[in-house]
């Protein structure tokens, strides 16, 4: 781990960070192991290798900010806040899900954390963010919003225009560009010509790189950025390098052609975030193995019992299907219809 | 009653609501100060500063995305995208995202934002900046579409639509801008659904929308100087389309023309008609008539432009023609 | 015949068209080593290299704005769009662009190109990744729109539309590309705008487009079973629709269901409804019936999904309830 | 004008570029008259003032190579060669027109000389020019494209998208921004963040700035980057400092609310691209006045023919309205169709 030296004050905060992060590999292992007995309906994108980045900077805001999510958003969405049961029954389309069964995996959002939604438009939540960045200005109210979003979605041209506007206007919005080094199939440097970093500094934004895997690092810029953004010296830009150990989704099992089992290895084995997070917690005296394997073994509990509430949990009633088209209608179709 | 222009019915719809409610802006090119290309909102900046009317790059789906994230985090946007042609410049953030938020979180997380746009050829604006292209959002679900007609009917949609708390897309024409009609001082409101019968008749229906409804009149008029006493109806809304009032004058006339100026297929008339037919078939005398823009590009030239959009000529024409039995086609 | 995956016919009518004609490449996201994610592609960057199986950033509006300038240039791009769902993004290359440019230029520039692109529900793929937005298309003059519904299908357009010298975009059904059929070894084309009478019957004429095709097959043979004889017509193409044998059909049969898998609303069925209204109204014992997807966001859970889109067994009831005539409503 | 010296060998090239620029001058003067005596239909945006960067980058450039152009594209049209006639018969929408008067000043094209045609949407050729060099690439051909666009355009998500492909494709694509300090009503420095040249040479791009109102200057520059496109060495981008003299379209009269008379006039009379080039000639010896004046009678000659021409010229035939919808269908509908 960084050179970061444990504060006493902050004991708490490092647990909280541990679990949290601990707590998106055990949702996901989960998510996976749904997927691989045929019990999930669809695929999902693990975040699973990318967990310091969702907690590190999800732990530097309060309830009241804002995120937007992609479609590699559990990570996110825990890290907000959300909690096991009603994500995976999200996840598995039943009624107590957080979008009711309407949004899945790709769409899963929990706006009582801020969590305004993840986005199956790569790049589809860039305007978002940055709206609900302008609303906080607007309103006069001192929220944050973090636009999460991957390298690749950095050759949509809708980042530009709203990176424009944000630096325009001063908005409290950091964007953070999960680079992971691959869209789908494909290598970021096949698809991203010159520098990331680059184009946003060219639109005068602040812009800062940092180790994604590296939980500290991660948490301490972004405080620091969220503080300032607050007092209205956004936007920021921040790329983070980490890794999906993953394939792009669960169903991208043979994935030799774009990319070799070693630099998986490596990434696995030499800077995994929590594996690393966890040795520097014992290592500051912070927690012992046990008390981490402990806690360890209660998420695991955790994640298991929501799992299976939600695979017994009910599906939406079939009359559910047009409600919530529009906020004023109950049903949108009228009965009669010929379907 | 005072008149005022359809441009000016806007303005003090907008004016109004924002007094209102302070989470109400503007959003779009040069609004503030230029008051748009159009002058619709001129004075607004004046009265609710730069921080409400809010110019921005030329980036309609940067300001379209913004709005979005705006409306789902405790405001009201109102985006003014300049031409009803660049819509499909922004329809990623309108129909996949505006569109979808409030079903796809289960109903928790709304988007009530206005985008207001226009309408309208025989402008000589040429292709890209003629179209009608309200049948492309009418056709997602989770848009509600107005179509206002005259100064009154814009003011009291556009506050209709404000304080709406779902996605609205209002099609101003564009070449009514300088139109006058009365409008009164007090305020109102004009409830979506409910379509407007400006003329009752019994022999044949006329469903114009927008630009439209104007066309449909003359026709009227001039039916009715030839004994043809026609209906006209406007719709003012098509999402929600309040089948009702189209159905009971279907079925009381058994004749019907839809005249709309989107491109005909594929489009408003083929809805409109299909609905009637399903609904009032054993009604109905002749089949119902579409009438929709010629499916062409617009063209630039004026020898052109003007043939590719219902008149009340043509509109007539059709109508004597249904009346008198000659619509059975090839068939 | 031999059978093969729509998949492979669609690999097999770029290969051939390729091979025939270097000015043909393909432009698109993972198209090229991974062969896009349905795999449809596989095999053809290792004989035509990346020159001409061009591997994009996520930037649909870039590279179909590249397509639509390399096809005025002198290439025929196809450009693959991952999802039919992302089409919004491109709508103004693709419609203010590629669909007007040989009108707008009076007929000096033209824009060859294909946009494969597909459509399809109950994948539990949610809202943003399962529309059937082939209406809007539709309803763009200068586009030409193919909805192959089979193997044979989608081989045979797909080399019609790369030779067209209009911009086409083909809608493929995803949920079709593991499906097989007899798809002969010999070189043929599917000309545009000849429908495709699929099964011949007396009694009633069910119309459906891409995957509503094996829907009304099937329904087909449920209500022969019952002793209703259904004839089932599939247009290929609805830019442009082959209107003369839906009308025959429609004029033998006197009823006539529409299904499609896109909304219901402002959508294709109401287009082809209309029409057969408008042209064989005379002939028709019950109004024509319309069957599109629910005006609904696609759902993402199973439990609701499965109810919004029209199946064999929707289309048959409503085929009883027509034929029986309980199809007057209200009316 | 610029240090730059004569060279006897160009005398011709120097004549030319005069009397491209005051031929561009004399249309726009013309088509503003049209306008203003209610003779020509709809609305059009003058190029007055902004000539040297048309026509000095397109002496640059061969028959074969190909520009795109934008709703302020007349300039561009007669610099890549088009003739008044069939300009102004567009313009007012006759059937001698470039596009038979189906396209208008907003979308005259003139595919004889490579103008692949103006745009009415700010920003909408810049794929279109890349899709260009893509061909000459593709096909092997050394043709290079030059796309221009305002200030204003660079706000367009779509640039960041084409130049990422052009870069990582190192397409033979010229993007040329003519930075006229306004784009409609506002001024750049209102809605442009950063720096444009920067956020081009963020993606790799090699980047020049050049006074837009020296022709020889744009004309040198252009040289040398069309003569490396042809090379492989591309793309490369360039901002032409320049100004518009007249209003964003010939209605917008009164303008002071957004920028001032003395504004218009320093530009006017201190940096008028033809008047600074025609001292240039007169002290290089290379033309005298009288001869000047000569060539600009002759051309005000043309041009005064040429919109006689047109207003006497034909209308398309009302059976044209349904052709060229497509090129395999001679009439697109229906005859017998109820409109
Ligand atoms: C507009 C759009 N284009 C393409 C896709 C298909 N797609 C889904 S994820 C993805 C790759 C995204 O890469 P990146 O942004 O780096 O995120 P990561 O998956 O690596 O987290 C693509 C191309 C999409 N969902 N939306
Ligand atoms: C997509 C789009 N948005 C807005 C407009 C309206 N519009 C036409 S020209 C223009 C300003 C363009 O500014 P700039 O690119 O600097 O070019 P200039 O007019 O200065 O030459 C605008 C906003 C348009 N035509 N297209
Ligand atoms: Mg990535
Ligand atoms: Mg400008």
């Amino acid at each position: 781990m960084s050179r970061a030296k444990a504060k006493k004050s902050n004991v708490d905060d490092y647990l909280r960070m541990y679990r949290q992060m601990a707590r998106i590999r055990a949702f996901e292992d989960n998510a996976n192991q749904l997927y691989l007995s045929a019990k999930m309906p669809g695929l999902t994108h693990m975040y699973s290798g990318e967990e310091a980045v969702a907690v590190g900077i999800c732990e530097a805001l309060r309830v009241t900010d804002k995120i937007t999510s992609t479609h590699r958003g559990h990570g996110h969405c825990v890290a907000k806040g959300a909690e096991f049961k009603e994500m995976f029954c999200e996840l598995l389309g039943k009624e107590e899900g957080y979008c009711r069964g309407k949004g899945g995996s790709m769409h899963i959002a929990d706006q009582s954390n801020g969590n305004l939604g993840a986005n199956a438009i790569v790049g589809g939540s860039m305007g978002i963010a940055t709206g609900s960045a302008f609303t906080a200005k607007l309103l006069g109210k001192d929220d944050v919003t973090v636009c999460f979003f991957g390298d690749g979605a950095t050759a949509q041209g809708l980042w530009y225009e709203v990176m424009n506007m944000a630096a325009l206007w001063k908005l409290p919005v950091i964007y953070a560009c999960e680079n992971n080094g691959y869209s789908e199939y494909t290598r970021t440097d096949e698809i991203a010509a010159g520098s990331i970093v680059a184009r946003a500094e060219a639109f005068g934004i602040e812009s800062h790189q940092v180790d994604g895997q590296d939980v500290l690092a991660v948490n301490a810029l972004t405080e620091k950025l969220v503080a300032r953004a607050r007092k209205g010296e956004g936007p920021f830009f921040v790329e983070l390098k980490t890794y999906r150990y993953h394939g792009h989704h669960v169903g991208d099992i043979n994935r030799d052609y774009y990319r070799s089992k070693d630099e998986e290895k490596d990434w696995k084995e030499n800077r995994d975030p929590i594996i690393r997070f966890r040795s520097w917690l014992v290592e500051q005296g912070i927690a012992n193995e046990a008390e981490i394997d402990a806690m360890n073994a209660e998420i695991a509990d955790d994640a298991k019992a929501a799992v299976d509430y939600a695979l017994a949990a009910k599906y939406p009633d079939s009359t559910e299907v047009d409600m919530h088209v529009y906020t004023d209608v109950k049903h949108a179709l009228a009965r009669g219809d010929a379907r | 009653m005072r008149e005022i222009t359809l441009s000016q019915a806007v303005n003090e719809a907008l004016a109004e609501e924002m007094r209102r409610d302070e989470t109400v802006f503007i959003i779009g090119e040069d609004v503030a100060e230029a008051g748009t290309p159009f002058k619709v909102l001129s004075g607004l900046v004046e009265e609710f500063g730069t921080a409400r009317v809010v110019d921005t790059p030329i980036a309609e789906p940067g300001f379209m995305g913004i709005a979005v994230g705006a409306a789902m985090t405790g405001t009201r946007p109102v985006v003014d995208l300049m031409f009803g042609d660049f819509i499909y410049l922004i329809m990623d953030q309108l129909c996949n995202q505006a569109a979808k938020t409030h079903y796809m979180s289960g109903g928790k997380l709304s988007v009530p934002l206005v985008l207001r746009t226009n309408l309208g050829a025989t402008r000589r604006s040429a292709a890209q900046h003629s179209q009608s292209l309200h049948a492309l959002v009418a056709h997602i679900p989770g848009l509600k579409v107005a179509l206002p007609s005259s100064a009154y009917e814009a003011k009291g949609l556009m506050k209709t639509a404000i304080r709406d708390d779902n996605p609205v897309v209002i099609f101003e024409d564009k070449l009514m801008y300088q139109d006058k009609a009365p409008v009164p001082e007090e305020e109102y409101l004009i409830p979506f659904g409910e379509a407007n019968v400006l003329r009752e008749g019994s022999d044949i229906t006329l469903i114009g929308t927008s630009s439209m409804v104007q066309v449909c009149q003359k026709a009227a008029e001039i039916l009715g100087s030839e004994g043809i006493s026609a209906e006209v109806i406007d719709p003012r809304t098509i999402v929600p389309l309040d089948e009702e009032t189209l159905l009971a004058s279907a079925r009381k006339t058994s004749r019907v023309i839809v005249v709309d100026e989107g491109h005909q297929s594929f489009g408003v008339t083929g809805e409109i008609a299909s609905r009637i037919n399903e609904k009032a078939f054993y009604h109905l005398d002749a089949p119902v008539l579409r009438m929709g823009a010629m499916d062409v590009p617009v063209p630039f030239s004026p020898a052109l432009e003007d043939i590719t959009v219902p008149t009340p000529e043509s509109v007539v024409e059709n109508a004597r023609r249904l009346v008198h039995g000659e619509m059975i086609h090839a068939a």
